[in-house]
């Protein structure tokens, strides 16, 4: 490998640099604060008086140094890589997947997101328009998208009004993503605010429990509020 | 400060040389520094010096020093001080100079020599070490194997129920500060129509009902027409009692909670019941 | 030289490192710049099954895998030594001079630092006023203040006499600093009575493929009073 390279690189005429040059240099490489540029190390070379005299051409000196350092590296677990700004010593990519560290960081949705998912929580099926009225704020359509991409929420039929809007519920993935056996495990919303008056959507439409009412036996005590 | 090269440059050769003794004193991290030193030109091992030796010379170098600059620092003469009396008693003849409080000033002495001596070591040992950033470097510029996995949510139910609550709360307070305007069937709408009314309606009792108007305006819901419908009844009520007061029409209800029932006064029929029921209502207003 | 440690370690009965594990290994311990663990270097080995089945001393298989590792750097530029906390790859002392030009040089510590240094290194914890009184001479604050700032020394809590001056030791900093592995690798007291050598450790005792033996750790406690 080193040979081809040497080869079309003239190597004939070339004096090839020695191992202390290629010990220094690989130091220089990795104790470096940044990558090392090729001109940094060229430099570096002729302060120390470290180009063998009758090197004509400096570049292709240095360029075969680097290709001599990249070879002594061929079965090593990290090698010289070029980089912007110059080389750097870096973990071979067959053993750097082994070596990374996985930080999770989940993320967060954004705060119409979550009101929007919360409101379809608790008023499902629901259309767009019941949201925007108890949100109060126009729906931005990326809002409902993000949700639906994130599988949190569902078309649930159609709403039998002029326009037919599409009703929204929640899906199992919600369940799981907040680690609710079911939605009556939600609290109510007369448990969450006393002092909140009707909204616009009417009493008897807001307890979440509807879906799985056979299992929530309190539902009904609590209409009476 | 190697014992090899001690003695040549001994603070003794130079308090007899040219030099300044203050400068030379100077070069000592302070009396006990001096002293180490007086003691290795004495010989290296510190067990075997002679601490009288030690003491005279100290002391001749600091009162050479106070010739030539008075302000010697504190700790100088008070080792000097110290020293002056060890010496005192160390000259006295060994059969007027039983007490052990000599030999134990000289034993501290010389344990402090070697004390010092030692760290004096220990320091040229680790100064002698490979030290980092000066005769090895570690790698500059570590590399990060870090991936940050974005792709799992971070959902829980207060979040979702603080959300709720925000949104709800939005819109509620905001019906407080601008409620909802009701055109409510005033007494007077009802009176207006009731006398426009008054002279197209077919002779004879008629029901209230008939009075109403047929639409009523803002009504967007089933619960607010409710509401409308029995605002808009107990103003044409309202108006039917005013019209009856001024002698206009005439009102009758059959039984309680039943239809109530209106017609023009011209008309000869009226019987008890409609004037006592009359009254009654208009107790009520 | 590697079969001489080899064979003084019982190496006929151990399975030996194969190349992959020496690059994953010497991958480890480079990607970073803190010194890494045996004991991460084992756990790794374990986690990814590195270790050849029939490897009954896992420990033994470690220190071979790094005496195996220290020999492939014999004619390197950097090379893997053990120092507190584990093993870093450093630069080799010979090149050092030549580096120290290119690379930002940290103070070199005064005197009265490196005593004041060595004194708290062998009567830790010990306060302010010890190390005065043990030098003869009252402390300069700025000394204090230059080992705090090199994280060479540290407090240590408080002695409980009047005043509660604070008590100061070293740092793991410390010992990495002076390539050292624990406190023990200080000369013993009774050792520093005799003649210690000015000027730098040779290049015997310090290059990479020494053997485990010369450097094992039995040695006495340090000398803290």
């Amino acid at each position: 490998m080193i040979h081809d390279v040497l080869n079309s690189s003239d190597a004939a005429s070339l004096p090839l640099p020695d191992e202390q040059i290629l010990r220094l240099t690989e130091a220089m490489i990795f104790s470096g604060t940044a990558p090392v540029s090729t001109r940094s190390i060229l430099n570096f070379l002729l302060e120390h008086d470290l180009i063998p005299s009758g090197t004509e051409d400096v570049g292709s000196f240095v360029n075969t140094l680097m290709v001599m350092l990249q070879a002594r590296y061929a079965d090593h677990g990290m090698y010289p890589v070029e980089v912007a700004g110059g080389w750097q010593f870096r973990t071979a990519p067959d053993i750097a997947p082994l070596l990374t560290k996985i930080l999770p960081r989940p993320r967060r949705l954004a705060r119409a997101a979550m009101e929007t998912l919360a409101i379809i929580a608790y008023h499902q099926p629901c259309t767009r328009a019941e949201i925007e009225e108890i949100r109060g704020v126009s729906l931005n359509p990326n809002v409902l998208d993000a949700l639906i991409e994130e599988s949190l929420i569902a078309p649930r039929g159609r709403k039998e009004v002029p326009g037919r809007p599409v009703l929204w519920g929640t899906t199992p993935d919600f369940l799981r993503h907040f680690g609710l056996k079911a939605l009556s495990e939600l609290p109510r919303r007369e448990e969450l605010m006393m002092d909140i008056p009707d909204g616009p959507v009417s009493r008897e439409e807001t307890s979440p429990p509807r879906a799985q009412a056979e299992t929530d036996k309190q539902a009904e005590g609590a209409e009476t509020a | 400060m190697s014992p090899a090269d001690g003695v040549p440059s001994s603070p003794v050769a130079a308090e007899a040389g040219d030099r300044a003794p203050f400068l030379y004193l100077n070069g000592f991290e302070g009396p006990l520094d001096l002293l180490l030193e007086l003691a290795r030109a004495q010989k290296i091992d510190l067990s075997g010096i002679s601490i009288l030796t030690l003491v005279e010379q100290y002391l001749t170098i600091v009162e050479s020093a106070r010739k030539v600059r008075m302000e010697l620092a504190a700790d100088w003469l008070v080792m000097a001080a110290w020293l002056a009396w060890l010496k005192s008693r160390l000259l006295l003849p060994a059969e007027e100079n039983p007490d052990t409080e000599t030999l134990d000033a000289a034993e501290l002495l010389q344990e402090r020599l070697e004390e010092l001596a030692r760290m004096n070591s220990a320091a040229r040992w680790l100064n002698a070490r490979l030290q980092v950033g000066r005769d090895v470097f570690l790698r500059g510029d570590a590399e990060h194997l870090v991936e940050i996995d974005r792709s799992e949510l971070s959902l829980d139910i207060p979040q979702l129920l603080r959300a709720y609550m925000a949104a709800v709360r939005r819109t509620a307070k905001r019906r407080v500060y601008t409620p909802r305007l009701i055109h409510f069937w005033t007494v007077q709408d009802a009176l207006t129509r009731l006398r426009r009314l008054l002279g197209s309606i077919p002779p004879g009792w008629s029901s209230l009902d008939v009075f109403l108007p047929e639409t009523l305006p803002g009504i967007k819901n089933e619960a607010d027409l409710l509401h409308a419908r029995r605002a808009a009844m107990a103003g044409t009520l309202l108006a039917g009692l005013e019209l009856a007061r001024s002698g206009s029409v005439q009102l009758k209800q059959e039984e309680a909670f039943g239809s109530i029932m209106l017609r023009q006064q011209d008309e000869p029929d009226m019987n008890n019941a409609d004037t006592s029921q009359d009254g009654k209502l208009s107790n009520d207003t």
